[in-house]
C-alpha cells in the first residue's frame, strides 16, 4: 500500500498534445515540508507537469498519489479519464494553486476571493471563513485592503492575496507556477518574502520559478526539466552550483 | 424543346391544378420579394452610414449634442417600428400645404416614407451598438495613435473605427436580422412585401399554411444568406482577435 | 362529442359587425344574432376572441367549434370547412371624397386612379380582377387606413363592403366622403352568397341545427329588428 | 388629459399584458440562451450541432409564423394525441393550448436563440485563467457557473441583452394574432371603433416608452454591479 | 536661442494629478546619441516623467524643447493646454513611444502596424513605407512575420514589432516605457539586444527600466527619481556602482 504519509507522489508520468509528447516519464516524491522547485527553459515542460499534478490536464500515463490515495483513472471514448470526479474535486482542495497571473476573481474583494473556495468547497461557516481569511491577509500584510478589488491592488499585493486565497484551503501541498514572473521587479521581493515564511514553517511546496537565488536559498530539492525529462535533480547547491549536464550548465550560464 | 417541354410539363400541370402557386401567385410574390429586398438593404445602408457618425457623436465631449443623439437613439429604441412607419406614412401628409410641395412626391409613394421610419429606426439601433464598441476601444491603442502624432479625426479613421467597427460584428449581425423580420409590417402601409403577399394570396386562396409557409421559407433563404455572411464576414476580418493556434 | 357549450370564434374589431365597447362588453350584428341564435337552438354559447389570420386554424385546431366572424362564402374556403346558410349578404360600395368628380366607378372613369382596399378581402379580388391593369390598387390592413390615406389625397377612391366603408368613412368623417354608383352584390363569383358561420367539415349536424334557428328567427321577426337596428338606411334585403 | 374614449382602463390592462408577456419571455429567453450558449462551447459535436441548427432556423424564420406554428400546430398535434386516446382508449379530454402560455414559450424560444448568441461572446471574453483558479480549487462545474463564470460574463453580455430586450417587448405584439389583447391590440381595437387613429398611438407609445426607462434604469443598475471591481473605463478617445 | 541641436530637452517639469504633486520640477537634456535611463520606485513618477514628455500626459507648468523648437501652452478653462495641436502632432511623430504593453494595433498585420503612421502621418507614399518597413522587420528578426497579426506573436515578437513600428518614423528620439518588464524572462533578452544595437548606431533614447545591466552597460546617463524629484544622476558607473544617497542605495541593494 502506498505511504499515507507522503502528502504527493508522482509516478511515471506521460503526457501528449496533439500526439507531440510534452511529459515523458516524469516522477516526484514531496514529502512533509519538503519544497521542491522546477526549473528549466521554456517549453521545457514545467507547467503542464504541475498542471498535471491537479489534473488541469489530463496525463496519458503514470499514477498520482496524494495521502497515500491514488486518484482513480477509466479509459473512454475520450481517453483517459478520472472515474471520479468527487475525487478529483477533494484532491484538487488538497492541492492549492497560485499562478503566474494571480488570476483573483475581479468581480470580489480580496476577502471574498480568499473565502470563496473555504466556504463553497470546503463548506465552512462564514463567520469562520471570515476570520479565517482576514487572519490570512494579515499574515501577507494585506489586512487593511482586505475590501480592495484586485483591479486596485498592484501586482505584487494580488499575489499575495492568491497566496493567501490558496492556504485559506489548508493544503497539504502548495503549487505554484512562476509566481513572480508577471510581477515588477520591485514587487518580487515582498512574495518571495511571504513564500520563505511558509517554507520555514513546514509547508510542503512545488514551485516553477526563474528565481535562481529562490531555489538555492529556499528549496531543498531541484529538478530541471528539459523536453519532458528530468535531466538533473538534487539538492540545491549541488545541482545549481556544480551542474554535470551540458544542458543545465548552458541553462545556468547568464543571458544577458 | 420537345424534351424540354416534357420536362416541365408536370411542373406546369401542377401549377395550374393548384391555386397557391400559379404564375400569378409567382409574380406577386416576386414583387414581395424584391420589395423587402429593397426596403431591408437600402435602409440597412443608410442607417449603418449615419450611425458611424452618430455613434462617434455620441461620445462627444459637447452636451448638447451628446445628449440630443442619446435622446434621439431613446425615443427610435424605445416605440415600436409599427408606430414609427405609421407616423412616417399617414402622420406626415397631413402637415398642412405638404401635397403642394416637392416632398410630396416622395411622401405619395409609400415606399419612401417606410425607407424613413426603417432608416431612423435601424440607425437608433446600430448607433447604439457602435457607441458601445467605440468605447470599449482598449486605451492602449488608443495611446499609441496619439504618441506618433495623428490627429483625432484621423485616429477615429485609422484605429478607432476599424478597430471598434469590427469587433461590433456579431451584435451588428443580430441587427440585420432584426431588421429583415422586422420589416414584414411594412405591408400596413400598403407596400406588398413578402409578407404583404402572403396576406394577399392567403386571403384569396384560403390555404392556412401553404403561402405562410412558403414565405417562410423566402424569409429563411434571405436570413441564411445573411447568417452565412456574417459568419464569413467574422471570419475574415476578426482573424486578428483569435490567436494562432 | 356533443356540443354542451360551443365555442365560437370571432375577430374583432370589425364595426359594426363586432367590436367590443370601451368597457370590454362584446357587441354588434353578428354577436346580437350568434347569440339570438344560441338561444334560438337552446344551445350553450361562448365567444373565443381570435385574429383573423389564425381563425380558420384556430377551428380545425379546435380551439373553437364556429366561427361567425362576418366571414364570406367562397368556393375556396369551401374545400376547407363548411358554411352555413348565409345570414347577411352586404353590399359593396364605392366611396370618394365629396368633392370629386368621379360619379359612376367604371372601365373609363377610373383609368389611372389610385384605388384603396382592404388587404385580401372580395372588393381586393373584384377590383384587381376589373381595374387591376390600368388603376393603381392599394391594398390596407384596415377600412381607417383606407380612410386616413383619402382624406390625406393619395386615394382617389375605395371599394369597401358598405357596412365597413360607412361606417370609417361617411359616419365618422361626417360630410366628407359619400358613396357613388352602384352597391354590387354580384357576380358571386366575388361576391360569394353573403356571410356564413363556418364549421369544421365533419360538424354537419351543428351547422344544421343553426341553419335551423335561423329559418326561425328569419320567420319570428327577431331577425329583421337586429338587421334595422344596425343597419337603419341599407334596405339591401 | 388625454380623452381616450372611455378606453384608458383597458389600454392599461393590455400594457400590463404586454408587461407579464415580456418579462415571463425574457426570463425563459435567458435560460434558453444560457443553455443554448454552453452547449455552443460545449466539447460535444452534437449537442454544438444542435444548438447551432436552433440558432440557425429560429433566427431564419419570421415570428409570426413560428408563432402560428406554435399555437395551432402545437394544438392540433395535441389533439391528435387526445383524439387517438379517445378512439383507443375511450378517454375524452381536450388540452386547451392557453393564447398566453404559447406566447410566452414562442417568444422565449424566438429570443432564447438572438440572447444565445449574445451570451456565446460574452462567455469567449471571460478570461479562462479565472475559471481554471475556480477549477483548481475544488469547485464543481455548478459552482464555478455560478459563482465566477456568470457574474464575470454579464459584464459583456450586459449590451446585447439590452438591445435583444428592446426588441423583444415590441415583438409581444405578435400575440394579438393568437387572440391576446395586449397594449397595441387594444390600440387598434380602439382605433377601429372611435376612427381615430393616431390618437391612440400616444399612450402605446408612452407605455413603451415607460417600460424602456425603467428598464434601460434597470440596465445602469445592473451594469454597476457587474462592473465592480472593474473600474470605469471612461471615452479615453476623446480626453 | 534654444539649442537646435539638441533633440530634446526638458525645464523645470511640473505635474500634480487631483492636486497631488506626481512631478516636482524635472529637468532633462538629450542630446544625440544619448541614451538616458530613467529608474527609481515603483510610483516615482518614471511613466508620468516620460509621458509628459509627447505630451499624452499635460504638464502644469515647464518647458518641453524639441530640436530647437519649444511646445506653445496656453491657458483656457481645462487648464494648462497647448496652443496649437498641429505643432503637438509633429512633434510626437519625432517622439516615437514604446509601450510597456506594447500596444500594437490589433486589426492591423506587424506589417500594417509598421507603416501606418509613415503613411498616414508623415505622408510617405505607400511603396517606400513599405520597402522600408520590412526592412526594419528584418532588422529585429521579424521579417517572415509581417503578414501575422499581433495576437499571434510572442510577447517577445510583439515587443520586437513595436520598436520597429517606432523606429519607421525615424524619430528624433526613441522613448521607451519599461519595455520588457511585460515579457517572460526569457524573452528579455532579445528585446534588450534589439536596443543594444540602436544605442550602438547612435540612437537618441529615454528608457524607463529596471533592468540595471542595461542601465549600467548601455546607457551613458542614468538619472534616478523619488517620489516626483531627481534624487541623483550622472554616469551608469558613478551612479549606480557608487551611489550617494541614502534612497539610492537602498534602491540598488538586493531585494531578495
Ligand atoms: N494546451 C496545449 N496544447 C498544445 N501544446 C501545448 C499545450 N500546452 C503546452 N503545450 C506545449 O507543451 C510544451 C510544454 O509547455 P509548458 O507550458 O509546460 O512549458 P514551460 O516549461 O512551462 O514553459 P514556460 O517557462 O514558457 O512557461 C510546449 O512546447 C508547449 O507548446
Ligand atoms: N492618471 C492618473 N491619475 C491619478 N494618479 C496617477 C495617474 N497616473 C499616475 N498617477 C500617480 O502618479 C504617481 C506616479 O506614477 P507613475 O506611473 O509615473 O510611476 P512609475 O514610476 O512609472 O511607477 P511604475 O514603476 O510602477 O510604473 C503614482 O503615485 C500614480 O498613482
Ligand atoms: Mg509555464
Ligand atoms: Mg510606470
Amino acid at each position: 500500500m502506498a505511504d499515507t504519509s507522503i502528502p504527493l507522489k508522482i509516478n511515471d508520468l506521460y503526457k501528449s498534445f496533439n500526439d507531440t509528447p510534452v511529459l515523458k516519464g516524469l516522477s516526484l516524491d514531496a514529502r512533509k515540508g519538503d519544497v521542491i522547485t522546477l526549473i528549466g527553459a521554456s517549453g521545457s515542460g514545467k507547467s503542464t507537469f504541475l498542471r498535471c499534478m491537479n489534473l488541469l490536464e489530463m496525463p496519458d500515463q503514470g499514477d498520482i498519489v496524494v495521502h497515500g490515495e491514488p486518484i482513480k483513472f477509466k479509459f473512454d471514448k475520450h481517453g483517459r479519464q478520472p472515474s471520479d470526479w468527487k475525487q478529483v474535486e477533494r484532491i484538487r482542495s488538497k492541492l492549492s494553486m497560485v499562478f503566474q497571473n494571480f488570476n483573483l476573481w475581479p468581480h470580489m474583494t480580496l476577502l471574498e476571493n480568499v473565502i470563496e473556495a473555504p466556504i463553497h468547497v470546503l463548506g465552512q461557516p462564514k463567520d469562520k471563513a471570515r476570520a479565517n481569511g482576514l487572519s490570512l491577509l494579515e499574515r501577507v500584510g494585506l489586512a487593511e485592503r482586505a475590501s480592495y478589488y484586485p483591479t486596485q491592488l498592484s501586482g505584487g499585493q494580488q499575489q499575495r492575496g492568491a497566496i493567501a486565497r490558496a492556504l485559506a484551503m489548508d493544503p497539504e501541498v502548495m503549487l505554484f507556477d512562476e509566481p513572480t514572473s508577471a510581477l515588477d521587479p520591485e514587487l518580487v521581493g515582498d512574495v518571495l518574502e511571504v513564500m520563505r515564511e511558509l517554507a520555514d514553517e513546514g509547508r510542503t511546496m512545488v514551485v516553477v520559478t526563474h528565481e535562481m537565488d529562490f531555489a538555492r536559498d529556499v528549496s531543498n530539492h531541484v529538478m530541471f526539466l528539459h523536453q519532458g525529462v528530468i535531466e538533473e535533480q538534487g539538492a540545491p547547491e549541488q545541482v545549481l552550483s556544480h551542474p554535470k549536464s551540458e544542458r543545465l550548465k548552458q541553462f545556468l550560464s547568464p543571458r544577458y | 424543346m420537345e424534351q424540354l417541354s416534357t420536362l416541365w410539363q408536370p411542373l406546369l400541370d401542377w401549377m395550374n391544378g393548384n391555386d397557391i402557386f400559379t404564375p400569378n401567385t409567382f409574380a406577386m410574390y416576386w414583387t414581395g420579394l424584391t420589395n423587402t429586398v429593397q426596403l431591408v438593404f437600402i435602409s440597412l445602408l443608410i442607417g449603418l452610414v449615419l450611425a458611424v457618425p452618430l455613434a462617434i457623436a455620441r461620445g462627444s465631449r459637447n452636451q448638447v449634442l451628446r445628449k440630443s443623439i442619446w435622446f434621439y437613439t431613446y425615443l427610435f429604441r424605445g416605440t415600436p417600428l409599427l408606430i414609427q412607419l405609421y407616423l412616417a406614412y399617414y402622420g406626415f401628409a397631413f402637415i398642412p400645404g405638404i401635397q403642394e410641395t416637392w416632398l410630396w412626391f416622395f411622401l405619395d409613394d409609400p415606399l419612401y416614407p417606410a425607407l424613413l421610419a426603417f432608416t431612423l429606426n435601424t440607425a437608433a439601433y446600430t448607433t447604439e451598438i457602435f457607441h458601445g464598441s467605440i468605447q470599449a476601444t482598449p486605451r492602449g491603442e488608443i495611446e499609441a495613435a496619439r504618441a506618433y502624432g495623428m490627429s483625432k479625426a484621423k485616429m477615429m479613421r485609422r484605429i478607432v473605427l476599424p478597430s471598434a467597427l469590427r469587433r461590433a460584428l456579431p451584435a451588428y449581425g443580430n441587427e440585420v436580422i432584426f431588421m429583415l423580420h422586422a420589416s414584414a409590417i411594412a405591408f400596413v402601409v400598403s407596400i406588398t412585401d413578402l409578407t404583404g403577399a402572403a396576406y394577399y394570396i392567403y386571403a384569396r386562396f384560403y390555404a392556412p399554411f401553404a403561402a405562410f409557409l412558403f414565405v417562410a421559407v423566402l424569409y429563411m433563404v434571405l436570413s441564411f444568406s445573411i447568417q452565412a455572411l456574417f459568419k464569413y464576414l467574422e471570419k475574415r476580418l476578426l482573424v486578428h482577435l483569435k490567436p494562432a493556434s | 362529442r356533443d356540443y354542451d357549450t360551443v365555442r365560437i370564434g370571432v375577430d374583432i374589431p370589425y364595426v359594426p359587425m363586432e367590436y367590443r365597447t370601451p368597457d370590454g362588453t362584446l357587441t354588434g350584428f353578428d354577436i346580437d344574432l350568434g347569440n339570438a341564435l344560441c338561444k334560438q337552438a337552446e344551445l350553450d354559447c361562448k365567444w373565443v376572441i381570435q385574429g383573423w389570420d389564425g381563425i380558420i386554424p384556430g377551428l380545425q385546431a379546435r380551439k373553437f367549434d364556429a366561427i361567425m366572424s362576418s366571414m364570406t362564402i367562397n368556393d375556396d374556403r369551401k374545400k376547407q370547412i363548411l358554411f352555413s346558410d348565409p345570414y347577411m349578404t352586404p353590399p359593396s360600395a364605392w366611396f370618394t371624397p365629396k368633392d370629386s368628380t368621379i360619379s359612376s366607378p367604371n372601365e373609363e372613369s377610373l383609368k389611372g386612379k389610385s384605388i384603396g382596399v382592404q388587404r385580401g378581402t372580395v372588393q381586393d379580388n373584384y377590383v384587381t380582377d376589373h381595374y387591376g391593369s390600368n388603376a393603381s390598387i392599394k391594398r390596407y390592413a384596415t377600412a381607417d387606413d383606407v380612410a386616413i390615406d383619402m382624406e390625406a389625397g393619395r386615394l382617389d377612391i375605395a371599394f369597401l363592403d358598405y357596412p365597413t366603408g360607412k361606417a370609417a368613412l361617411v359616419d365618422s368623417k361626417s360630410g366628407q366622403f359619400k358613396t357613388v354608383g352602384d352597391m354590387l352584390t354580384e357576380p358571386k363569383k366575388y361576391f360569394g352568397e353573403g356571410f356564413g358561420i363556418a364549421f369544421r367539415k365533419r360538424d354537419r349536424e351543428l351547422a344544421e341545427t343553426f341553419n335551423k334557428a335561423l329559418a326561425e328567427l328569419k320567420d319570428n321577426g327577431t331577425y329583421n329588428t337586429l338587421y334595422t337596428k344596425y343597419f337603419p338606411d341599407a334596405k339591401t334585403e | 388629459m388625454l380623452d381616450l374614449h372611455g378606453y384608458g382602463y383597458r389600454l392599461l390592462e393590455g400594457g400590463l399584458l404586454t408587461l407579464e408577456l415580456a418579462i415571463l419571455s425574457l426570463i425563459l429567453a435567458v435560460i434558453l440562451g444560457l443553455v443554448t450558449a454552453s452547449a455552443k462551447l460545449s466539447s460535444s459535436i452534437v449537442i454544438r450541432a444542435i444548438a447551432k441548427a436552433y440558432t440557425l432556423v429560429i433566427r431564419g424564420v419570421p415570428d409570426l409564423v413560428l408563432m402560428m406554428l406554435l399555437f395551432y400546430g402545437g394544438q392540433i398535434g395535441i389533439n391528435m394525441a387526445t383524439d387517438w386516446l379517445y378512439y383507443e382508449f375511450d378517454v375524452d379530454i381536450f388540452v386547451n393550448v392557453d393564447a398566453f402560455v404559447a406566447g410566452v414559450i414562442t417568444i422565449g424560444i424566438i429570443f432564447g436563440a438572438y440572447m444565445s448568441e449574445t451570451f456565446r461572446g460574452a462567455f469567449m471574453a471571460v478570461d479562462g485563467g479565472l475559471l481554471e483558479a475556480a477549477r483548481a480549487y475544488g469547485m464543481r462545474p455548478w459552482t464555478v457557473f455560478r459563482r465566477i463564470r456568470f457574474p464575470l460574463m454579464m459584464r459583456h453580455a450586459l449590451p446585447g441583452l439590452s438591445n435583444n430586450w428592446m426588441v423583444l417587448l415590441k415583438t409581444t405584439a405578435l400575440v394579438s394574432i393568437i387572440g391576446l389583447s395586449d397594449m397595441v391590440k387594444v390600440a387598434a381595437e380602439a382605433t377601429k371603433a372611435t376612427h381615430e387613429p393616431f390618437l391612440f398611438m400616444i399612450p402605446v407609445a408612452l407605455g413603451y416608452l415607460a417600460i424602456s426607462s425603467v428598464s434601460e434604469w434597470c440596465f445602469m443598475k445592473l451594469k454597476a454591479r457587474y462592473d465592480v471591481g472593474f473600474g470605469a473605463e471612461g471615452a479615453s478617445w476623446n480626453n
